[in-house]
């Protein structure tokens, strides 16, 4: 506790783990933006936990020189919130995929972010199966061929962002896998952020499902399908376009600045404190000519579970003193045989 | 602690052994609380107890119904008694429903009050009595004494200027108080006991004391019939020492926090609510004062995946179940017993199949405790066999859990978790203390590295410099604990595993004989609640000069390593038990001895005399 | 098929079990309300069916007189997607409580609603486990003192309506249980709605949760706790309340008609195909001074999925015939030996 | 149906009775299909076939590491077997890693084939080798054929114009001509294949035929060394008829297929992928054509209590899982036991405890299938012993499950899952009819009205009029199936539960030997996919003069009527599993026989020799 922290690198979060995805997999730029943004926040290496539950996401512990748990498929956020009950001093991360966080694993994903546990999660959106070798996902868009749909998916995607919202999440944001100029300081505001962090990374899975994420993961960032939000800042996107509400509506309209007298003052500020503006972001679908979302769609702080449960505790402690077996044996009714 | 001398009385009082006194009513004439509060009462007197609630599944079934039936009985004796007895001796009925679905059970010549206030017509129609009991020939097998309660409590409460329908809620205090007076038991702890419950509503806390007495004081003044005997029942020769009553889902939630303490760990209990375990969830909830933490997770399995998680943080995790979330637990369990962490598992077990019978008894989760998981994926399971067992039981859990770093699952059931019984306070200085192996040394560290005696790898937890690795579901490697899809290393891990599991059985007392010799005709062998109606069945059979002896089992996974030449020292070896034949199956695969079930799947404990009687018919065939 | 279904009554569907719910529940409300409302459906008796979890709510099917299934803890929407998948004729109504829907069964719920399995759930909300007695749910407030919280419970509450619209519901309704006059006509709607159609009933559990939606369950149905909601018209309540958005903002403000010359005119107006709309409707929080809003927040249909599975086989069967599996065996590579 | 003449060759090719040949690569290297084109070939050619694909559990490990090692095992012969083999005679290496893994499994004096081309020093030190094996004697205990097989291919195909990476890609199909000239199997099935398959990418399929055709081409032509022979493995003879490949997984699929067409039904699954089950999804996927209904849910319980549902409705509900999600839907077949509706689950065994080794075959879930309920919740549990039986299995496990009203779990395992062997095609005309037990009389109809003979309930479905009803968890009254919370109705229930499957045991046939006397020295017992293995051990060792029998059962639970007199007309009983001991358990509870496991937990099927060495020690005690 008295020492300072050694000044780690990269290097003391490579695990000796040979890395088992496939080449060319997202997973290996999110790893390696996750390996060289620890060092910089400055915390102790032993604090450090990243639990999982099960998919080629999932794997990602094993290759953190960490602490790490790849538990069973869809529970990590339960494993994960006794993991901060236990020791709420612990840096958890929790790394799901779309099948392991979104099919099996999404009600304990929504108790988790409802109770806002002080963690991040990260969700690695690759909208298929990875791991069981590429049958739809949740996410999957509409007619999706995949081993199990041979005739194509007849299921809507679910919105994660949009999910998290409706589940009482504090912290919601989205960014794709190979951006680490992007992702790099977006794994810093969710880890700097008290309660539970929702980061949705949009992952390519160049085996079952590649181009999933096409245009929205552009490297130069400003691709008219990227729409980067700051809080405070009007919402511009691409070259010249922007975003603006239809007057006492809620419906979004794209539009070129420049354009029918369009300028920057008439598109939408964005509020990431704005609940319900984050969830029409998050909604926004591209096939109708939507931009999608990315950076901080919300972020509202409120008192994490683990800090009010030790806090009852404390209270209970303060009050009552702390017990002991022997006296709780001899409360209340008793009597004595000679 | 208080100890209040009978109160002296002029007419003397007939002596009896032992009683057994069912109260029964609708679920909203409060019962329960009549029952505990007898119990509570009787038991201060230096008798032993014992007691069996039944109520009925809904929350408040409509008033007066045959399915809104709540009894509960008490069985109270100057000797040393294990069950809530076969049949009531005195049955105590506030409505007809009560009366239609209880009778049957009362003792002939068996004393019967029964609150003539409720046998409206309405009342009787909903309990389909075409006739009124009271007027033609049904009660004549009995003694039977019938009292407008009702009224009397009304005349009771009047001062106190409540509601007809809140001044009516008395009248089971009416009721006992009677029933104290007729058994000689003081009404002071109940007064007191309400003073404290009710402090903050005086007038319910008043009417309630008043009907009490009122009941009470009718005993003493009124000209009761001839044949409607008052009766002591004195107190009986219990070990010396302070005495408390306990349920069995009480003692589990203390237990655990004696085993907490006894270790220097700290609880975490996952939980969803399920009946009959809930209360424990309930008990431990109140005690944040202990540094315990309690969780109500979403659901079952987020319970056992959160504790999971805290034992890998270095707590203690407990979960508590039934049935239906036992089976709902079981994945996450194997992971427990994959990744090697402690980890206690508490199941009160109810009537099964699928919802079943959630507030009756059964011991029909065994074969899904021992065996229910996918892969070679044992544990150890422990069985409570009396109320008060749970407590050591709850603390030999978590000590085996820790020191082998296995999950244990902890079985009770509806009647244990329940009923209540005097319970002798342990001495918490008797208890050794255990240390859980706890590493902090890199030297040499992976996460599989064993101690060579129990085979336990050390637990390293997450806050530890320089122990940081890496735990999971899939295989691993027994010389780094990575990832393994070797076949030789699988073997190699899944033998260690069943070894270590066999270490336990190393560790753990010989099993001993609870009755008689231990070796000759018959021996009864049981686990868990069935404890007390073998063990006085046993009884009653050897004081017929019958050679009989009981065994029962508080490991049943893995077994003493002594059970095998016990059962054999025997010619014949059954085995009664609340379920189709689970335990019996275990020791025939076992040992190869020919055991025989007796078996009971009604949701209701056994009847000693049941047990007598198969005892007896064994040994004559 | 070609008969005339008989007039049925109320008493067609009055089963022959005593109803043993606690006097005094909230449900017997909704019992009465729904018994009396089927036989103005037009339906067949057969053909309904009512499926639940566990729960008090869920002892609802032993009480009608149709077909019905009393299934496991928290998983009737998987049970009653199979009940449609196997024959999509049926009128399906799903029973469900707080605990069952949101706590232990939420993530089946999620997948009910996202894939628009087409029929109706009602979500009896107490806000509270009644059956177990009385511990808190996921919607209890925050605060709530039951057994299993003592010292009061730390977590946020859900918002069922919000939940649902971030899984991707199509029909989102809201309404008290004793109302049923508003709740009879909710259930027509709910039933006419092709796809998943949500119904929330604010039910009251007069042993463990009195008055827990007091004030928004006014008989009146004109309390400025009720925000009845029509489609096209202008949110008004209370005898002289409404509600207005900030300009270019999605800040919702009460605001008193004919004071500081507001008017009706000013007034947000109701769109029931507005997703966003609903969502910020649906997460009013009354301890903020805002109504709660009833009626249907949401309704936009879109295929569902029985129908689109239907359809891939019978486009499969009209493509390629009707297999047999004799073909089947002795299809691709096969050869004899003699 | 084709069936080619075998290319005629000018030297005389030796004869040989069987082979076993592995080919083992990269898992980017191709070598599942080359070993099932392989299979495919040679199958066609009549000879008898048994497969064992071997892969990583990463969907594309990184190129050249150990664990990203491929094999596919091949055993062919002209007389019945029954296994993949113990040990390859010839094996086929396309990198350093697969010759590291490899290596040690060949026979001595066996055939190496390696490519030479993919042995850099980045590929060598990727596989550990600091010294290059070709260069040294590592090789020498072999017959050794190196060969640039990269650059071969790479002229094979350089006409296609594709890069060096895509026309590497088909090397695979140059080893594979190489290999089937080796054994005198023709190109041809392989060509049609890659026709069909890459139909839409010419250029693929021009690269990969000439890749083929120029491997099949070299061993004409190239002058082999002298030592490395040419073989030829004459047809078996199988018994007549049309023949096909099929795997575990897909006979099970067509089975459901078949079910549903013999009973009329309509089939519904509900799955949730996992691996090694999820082909059985995949494969129904296929063909909605037949009116199936294949629903990819969101978890296991899901998954399960949707077919619930969809059985209740009036379907064949379904769902196919491994041991994980075995787990999972624990809790709702139990609902289905209750219930008492018609379920199929199909468990693909995979390794365990927990997520174990998800690519490995185990039959550790077998006491999981038995007893891993809450409650007495007894189903029926059915085990598939050969990939073709699964066909077989699943018609009798929906037969099974439609006449008695009951979920039936049907076990295979990742060993029978994705093994193929040829299968004589049966004739559907064969197979009775079999009509499940619809009622559409509401004369004296209640949902537990049973059938007296079969004690099955009546299948009512919604949508029929007049028998609309209210099912569930809770125990239901025996005469009308409303709910009863009465001890004595639970009893009864129980019994009634119970005696069901009890009559399943009259219903299926008397268990048979599949080998050898009914009576004797020693009886090995098996279930599930060790049938080839203990089946050709047991074979050897009579062919030796030992007097063993070998049992295989199907039906494991219930367990058929005349098991118990079978093994007591044994001295000695063993039971080989791919656990910890578990059918042996039951065998030694039910019959009291001293039944000893033998027992193998590695991920790896049982090799014949092993178990010819266990029964002949056995023997010779
Ligand atoms: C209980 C259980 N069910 C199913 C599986 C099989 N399984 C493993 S990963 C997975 C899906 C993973 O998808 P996702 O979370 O999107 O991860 P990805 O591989 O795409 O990164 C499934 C179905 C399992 N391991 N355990
Ligand atoms: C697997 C399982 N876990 C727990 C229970 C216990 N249980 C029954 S109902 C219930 C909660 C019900 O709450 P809700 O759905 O809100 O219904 P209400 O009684 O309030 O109408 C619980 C925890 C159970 N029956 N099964
Ligand atoms: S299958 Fe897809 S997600 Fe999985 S490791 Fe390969 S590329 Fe990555
Ligand atoms: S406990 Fe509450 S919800 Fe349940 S029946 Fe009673 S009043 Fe209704
Ligand atoms: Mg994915
Ligand atoms: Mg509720």
């Amino acid at each position: 506790m008295s020492e300072p922290a050694k000044q780690l690198t990269r290097k003391d979060f490579v695990s000796n783990q040979d890395v088992r995805w496939c080449p060319g997999c997202g997973d290996y730029a999110i790893l390696s933006t996750m390996q060289r943004t620890l060092p910089e926040l400055g915390i102790k290496r032993e604090n450090v936990v990243f639990v999982s539950g099960i998919g080629c996401s999932s794997r990602f512990p094993y290759y953190m020189d960490t602490y790490g748990f790849h538990t069973v498929h869809g529970r990590a956020p339960a494993f994960a919130t006794g993991i901060k009950l236990a020791n709420p001093e612990l840096d958890v991360w929790l790394v799901t995929g779309d099948g392991d966080g979104l099919s099996i694993g999404g009600n304990h994903l929504l108790h988790c972010l409802r109770r806002n546990v002080d963690l991040q999660i990260l969700l690695f959106n690759n909208r298929i199966y990875g791991l069981t070798k590429g049958q739809y996902s949740p996410t999957s868009l509409v007619g999706h061929q995949s081993p199990s749909t041979p005739a194509g998916s007849v299921d809507a995607p679910l919105f994660p962002a949009a999910f998290a919202l409706g589940s009482g999440a504090r912290f919601v944001a989205r960014c794709p896998d190979t951006l680490a100029k992007k992702l790099a300081p977006l794994l810093k505001r969710a880890h700097g952020h008290r309660g539970t962090s929702f980061l949705e990374i949009l992952q390519n899975c160049p085996v079952f499902n590649d181009k999933a994420w096409e245009g929205v993961d552009d490297r130069s960032a400003v691709s008219e399908q990227q729409l980067w939000l700051e809080h405070g800042q009007p919402m511009r996107f691409g070259a010249d376009k922007g975003l603006r509400l239809r007057a006492n509506t809620h419906d979004l309209e794209v539009v070129t600045l420049g354009r029918e007298g369009v300028s920057e003052a008439d598109l939408l500020v964005h509020n990431e404190k704005s609940r319900s503006l984050a969830f029409l972001l998050a909604g926004m679908d591209p096939s109708l000519g939507y931009p999608t979302a990315l950076g901080v769609l919300y972020c509202d702080p409120a008192p994490t579970f683990d800090e009010m449960m030790m806090k009852q505790i404390d209270h209970a402690i303060a009050k009552r003193g702390r017990g002991t077996v022997d006296a709780l044996l001899h409360s209340g009714h008793t009597w004595s045989t000679p | 602690m208080d100890n209040p001398a009978p109160p002296t009385l002029s007419k003397p009082r007939e002596q009896l052994d032992a009683v057994v006194i069912r109260f029964c009513g609708d679920s909203g004439d409060g019962m329960q609380l009549t029952g505990t509060q007898f119990t509570q009462s009787t038991a201060v007197m230096g008798t032993d107890v014992a007691t069996f609630p039944d109520y009925p599944a809904e929350i408040r079934a409509p008033a007066g119904t045959l399915y809104g039936v709540s009894g509960f009985q008490v069985h109270f004796a100057s000797r040393d008694i294990m069950t809530p007895g076969d049949r009531p001796a005195v049955l105590v009925a506030m409505n007809p429903a009560a009366l239609k679905t209880n009778l049957p059970d009362l003792e002939p010549g068996g004393l019967l009050i029964v609150n003539t206030g409720a046998f409206s017509r309405g009342g009787l129609k909903k309990a389909g009595y075409s006739e009124n009991p009271l007027e033609d020939d049904t009660l004549s097998p009995y003694r039977v004494l019938k009292l407008d309660i009702s009224k009397m409590t009304l005349l009771a409460v009047a001062e106190f200027g409540l509601g007809n329908k809140e001044a009516l809620r008395s009248k089971n205090l009416w009721t006992l108080g009677l029933v104290l007076w007729l058994f000689g038991r003081s009404t002071k702890p109940t007064i007191e006991w309400l003073r404290e419950k009710f402090g903050k509503r005086p007038a319910i806390r008043d009417s309630n004391i008043a009907a009490l007495r009122s009941g009470h004081i009718y005993g003493e003044t009124a000209e009761l019939p001839e044949e409607i005997g008052r009766y002591e029942v004195p107190r009986a020769s219990l070990p010396a020492g302070a005495y408390r009553n306990i349920t069995g889902n009480e003692a589990i939630a203390w237990g655990l926090l004696a085993a907490a303490e006894l270790s220097g760990l700290q609880l975490v209990l996952g939980s969803y609510p399920i009946t009959p375990a809930s209360n424990i969830l309930h008990e431990l909830s109140k005690h944040k004062n202990f540094g315990v933490v309690t969780f109500q997770a979403e659901d079952e399995i987020a319970a056992v995946c959160s504790v999971i998680g805290a034992s890998w943080a270095g707590t203690l995790g407990v979960t508590t179940t039934s049935g239906p979330g036992l089976a709902l637990k079981t994945e996450a369990i194997g992971l427990a017993v994959a990744a090697e962490l402690p980890l206690i598992i508490v199941d009160v077990q109810r009537g099964g199949p699928s919802t079943g019978l959630p507030t009756k008894t059964e011991q029909s989760d065994l074969l899904q405790a021992i065996y229910g998981r996918n892969g070679d994926s044992e544990l150890v399971v422990l069985a409570a066999s009396t109320p008060g067992d749970g407590f050591e039981c709850a603390v030999e859990a978590a000590r085996l859990a820790t020191k082998f770093m296995t999950p244990v699952i902890l079985l009770s059931d509806g009647y244990l978790g329940n009923g209540a019984e005097p319970w002798k306070i342990p001495d918490m200085s008797s208890f050794p203390r255990f240390e859980p192996p706890f590493r902090t040394d890199p030297e040499g560290y992976h996460p599989f590295v064993r101690d060579e005696q129990s085979l336990a790898r050390a637990w390293a937890t997450p806050g530890t410099p320089g122990l940081e690795h890496r735990l999971g579901g899939i295989e691993r490697d027994y010389d780094s604990g990575n990832i393994s899809y070797d076949p030789e290393n699988h073997q190699r891990m899944t033998d260690v595993r069943a070894a270590k599991i066999g270490r336990v059985a190393h560790d753990i007392p010989d099993q001993g004989i609870s009755l008689g010799e231990d070796e000759g005709e018959l021996v009864v062998v049981g686990w868990g609640s069935t404890y007390g109606s073998i063990h006085q069945a046993v009884i009653n059979c050897r004081d017929r000069g019958l050679r009989a002896s009981h065994v029962h089992l508080r490991y049943v996974h893995p077994l003493p390593r002594n059970l095998g030449d016990i059962l054999r020292g025997f010619k014949r070896v059954i085995v009664p038990e609340m379920n189709n034949g689970m335990l019996s199956k275990i020791l025939r695969s076992e040992y190869l001895v020919d055991a025989q079930g007796i078996n009971k799947v009604s949701g209701q404990p056994f009847k000693i005399q049941e047990l007598e009687e198969t005892i007896r018919a064994e040994l004559e065939r």
